[in-house]
């Protein structure tokens, strides 16, 4: 395992640190428990919206940290989910008297540690609302299972959420976007390679040279199916229609579209991912109104890349437009 | 009677257990999972161990309560608030004891149990930890009404949690990261349901 | 070889039309010759600046289109430079009669290219001054070579460009900011893995699994040394002695620093190895005044790292402070 | 005499020639550069052999010509402007000939060499092209005042860039982008001197 990194124990911390050392102003650290606030917190007569999860997925969800979207993240070590007195702690530096939204993506652990905060959370008097995302059309749902995975549409949701509470809307107003995100949002994502946890030292699964991984999470999660490498037309073809097909969008329906790196892929490849899935949009009637090229949720240094593909109508494509500043996301400020 | 320094022993044992079977753990976690469980459980009862050492508690339920609220802050992932509430609740049912009876025990892991179904929801059969703690806690009550004692009310549970361990292999996972898996997921053995056979093994040692 | 697009000789173009269909209204693509340039160009009375080299950087150059950067990019295949033709359509496109800067990167094939371009143009009765960055301290300077690699600097002077270009600043002026950036700033790159020209086919070089090579160019060329595997401080702290020596930076001086990614390194790391220069910085009393920790000029899916270190009193800091709106780097727009 | 016909079967052997050695040229390119001389010089005759094909020229300086353009246009890197400026030089001292006499092949090399010097400002030891190119030209000078033809005068300009091309290896490289490796560019051909040996070997093989 070659790393640019110090030791593999140090890896959240140190990075932390090199987060609040680059944007300074924008946002600080908190250690033990870890979660990042932005710097101006708590805002009073403001909803708090926070998210968390395992470290690895860099820029989400610290990078999203700032004005207009994310009031404070919660990092968990890396593909771990963060734990309940870290969310509790949270809580209370961005709780401004309106309530505080917690935005979780579906899996175990972290459903069951925020559900643990927010238990701790309301028996202290703090309104919380919690939302969770489960875009991954990937993974098949049913009443018997865990459901779907969250993934890509939790950026987009961050975003919106964020543009919400930053107005002044209500919790309740701002948990209701965080729904309306929610039912909207469809992702899939594919490797090309694994990745490597750094305290484990070796790839979480191995992939032949001619092979890809259709379907994977975003923690090297093993995916949907395993087959022969296609070209970049063939795979997003695949990927769109699955997630096309599950909302389902309309011939009509406008769209935020991202198409995400996972953290190895170079930019150059994504813009040609990017460049075939808005011609299917095209060839199908849906129109791509606002857009997202880059690394934003990620699997450390994972080769590979998913499509998130959410309906929005003017009111959310207001919220999208509206001012963010953050290390990872940044426009109008 | 299980003692405090019985009950201490045991948590004890459990971080040398989980730094021995760390990496076997995460390589179970890492066939149908995300490759962590050994390292969360290895962290989270090296903590539990060091904060019994460093304020020693008075009782049987301040001992649970300890590993409980540090399990919580510092596994993290499902296995925390799953292994953490378990904890919690046995330490609610043990409150101001400094011994447990054979009645006592089956209490505490009845509760513990019980905790452990309402975080996390999962079923028999879903391929998970509740596949080796329901066999186990059914040799355990089995065990008492056949009048057992302790020593050999956990070695039966170790007994029902290994045969519940491995039946998890070819289970289809409904709960968990394993649940994405849908089909691939045969073949495996559960990480969760391993790391409570081994929990339960550790009792049987160190309480007779 | 594993990658995600169609075929090697449609990687430009594709990405290309890409970058077009995902920044509508930002930048249009021209092809035969190939360039990208803003939306709204010519602007009559403002200096147009021009970059461009081999694709497989990205987002430098065509990523830095746009209101207060580039003007126009001039993308050639990857890691080849562009043509002379590209240069002069590019230069007419955006030449709203106040003349045309030419930021050029010292690799041969540049200066070379871009001087036949000035020659056509100057023909034509366009002004040119061309400004050549060769910033990379790896590289031994001496009157008998071809001088120092042009790297991370690029980005700094682009922008810094940019903002003097937009506000009105003479030719003269702007070629003057492009001058004093170049004084300023110096880099160093290195590789913990090769990169993959998509028409070659297979890596460009091959490292062991405990090898790193040191001062490497953007190209996949070998580097200054190729040395064991070593702790992020390990490097951070010879490249950084390498970067500070040079110029050299003094104490109290302010500084705009870049660490940036190669392509293939995670977020996660780069935070790490900002955290390493800071505290550098910090114990040789240089104040970070501004900071970029991202994917800016990369190497394909190359892992690896450079930093850059520009001195830059309070006017370079306000012209890196204006609004700025590209695909790459966007605030205050 | 040399015809037009010689000289345009020259530039489309190169097509062939190029297409043939994409692969040696670029490995040689990957030791000490980048890895795609051959593949530019490979693109870059392809299209002149289609520009040729498709306007065909009038006369030597017309073909000439259009192998420059296409060159500057299509290669890119540093063989591009290099290239191109020889063709580009070639064709103004070939203005409005249809045939050379061997004192104006002389000249044409001349002022092609000229041209490629002043664009590149490289030297002889550089470990460049022109470490190639200086010999060939010498040896045609020397092979012309001897009375020598125009076969004649090529095949010794090949001999001398082959050459020159082979004793690049020990040199340290001091201009392109070899020289960003200093003394790691030791025993290593120089690609851009090995297209341009294949480029005289060509003249030699059609010119006769
Ligand atoms: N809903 C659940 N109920 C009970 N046990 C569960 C549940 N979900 C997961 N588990 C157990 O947790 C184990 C995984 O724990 P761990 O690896 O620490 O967490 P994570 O999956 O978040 O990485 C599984 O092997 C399974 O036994
Ligand atoms: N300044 C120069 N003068 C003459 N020849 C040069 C010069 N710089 C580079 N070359 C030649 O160009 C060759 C490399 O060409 P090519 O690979 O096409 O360009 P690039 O280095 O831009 O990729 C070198 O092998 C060398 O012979
Ligand atoms: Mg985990
Ligand atoms: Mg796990
Ligand atoms: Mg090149
Ligand atoms: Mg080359």
């Amino acid at each position: 395992m070659k790393k640019l990194i110090n030791k593999p124990e140090d890896v959240v911390r140190e990075s932390l640190l090199g987060m609040a050392a680059a944007h300074e102003g924008l946002m600080k650290v908190h250690f033990d428990p870890h979660f990042v606030v932005r710097a101006d917190a708590p805002l009073q007569g403001k909803v708090g919206i926070i998210s968390g999860g395992g470290s690895g997925h860099e820029p989400m969800h610290a990078g999203f940290v700032g004005r207009g979207m994310l009031d404070a993240a919660c990092p968990g070590d890396i593909f771990t989910s963060p734990t309940p007195d870290q969310m509790e702690a949270a809580s209370k530096a961005v709780n401004g008297g309106a309530g505080v939204l917690h935005i979780v993506k579906n899996y175990t652990g972290d459903v069951m540690n925020f559900d643990m905060a927010a238990e701790i959370c309301q028996a202290e008097g703090i309104d919380v609302e919690a939302v969770i995302v489960d875009d991954d059309v990937a993974v098949k749902d049913s009443l018997y299972t865990t459901g779907r995975r969250g993934v890509g549409t939790t950026v987009l949701m961050e975003k919106i959420c964020g543009a919400a509470a930053e107005r002044g809307d209500s919790l309740a107003k701002v948990a209701g976007y965080a729904k309306a995100c929610r039912e909207a949002g469809r992702s899939m994502g594919m490797a090309l390679t694994s990745c490597t946890v750094p305290s484990v030292g070796r790839p979480t699964f191995e992939l032949g040279v001619d092979e890809i991984e259709v379907g994977i999470g975003i923690h090297g999660e093993p995916g949907r199916e395993r087959m022969k490498m296609k070209s970049a037309r063939e795979i997003v073809a695949a990927m769109a229609e699955a997630v096309i097909e599950d909302l389902p969008f309309q011939r009509g329906d406008q769209s935020i579209v991202m198409v995400n790196g996972m953290g190895g892929s170079p930019l150059i490849e994504l813009y040609i991912l990017f460049n075939e899935l808005a011609e299917i949009a095209r060839n199908r009637g849906i129109t791509i109104a606002r857009t997202l090229v880059g690394n934003y949720i990620t699997s450390l240094e994972m080769q590979g890349f998913s499509i998130t593909m959410m309906k929005a109508d003017e009111d959310m494509l207001a919220l999208w437009d509206a001012p963010v500043l953050t290390a990872g996301l940044r426009w109008g400020a | 009677m299980l003692t405090l320094d019985q009950v201490l022993a045991w948590l004890n044992a459990l971080d040398d257990v989980y730094a021995r079977n760390k990496a076997r753990l995460t390589d179970l976690d890492s066939a149908i999972g995300d490759a962590d469980h050994g390292i969360n459980l290895a962290r989270g009862f090296s903590a539990v161990a060091a904060a019994l050492a460093q304020q020693p508690p008075e009782d049987i339920a301040a001992a649970l309560k300890t590993a409980s609220l540090t399990l919580i802050r510092t596994v993290g992932g499902a296995a925390g608030p799953l292994y953490g509430t378990f904890f919690l609740r046995a330490s609610t049912v043990s409150a101001g004891k400094t011994a447990l009876s054979a009645a006592d025990v089956v209490a505490v892991i009845e509760a513990g149990v019980g905790g452990l179904l309402q975080r996390g929801k999962a079923e028999r059969e879903d391929k998970t930890m509740v596949d080796a703690w329901l066999p186990a806690l059914e040799a355990i009550q089995k065990a008492h009404a056949e009048g057992a004692s302790i020593a050999e009310m956990m070695r039966q549970a170790t007994a029902a949690a290994e045969a519940g361990m491995r039946a998890t292999i070819p289970l289809i996972a409904r709960k968990g990261r394993a649940s994405y898996l849908g089909e691939r997921s045969i073949g495996h053995q559960d990480p969760g349901a391993t790391s409570t056979y081994l929990m339960l093994q550790a009792a049987a040692d160190t309480w007779n």
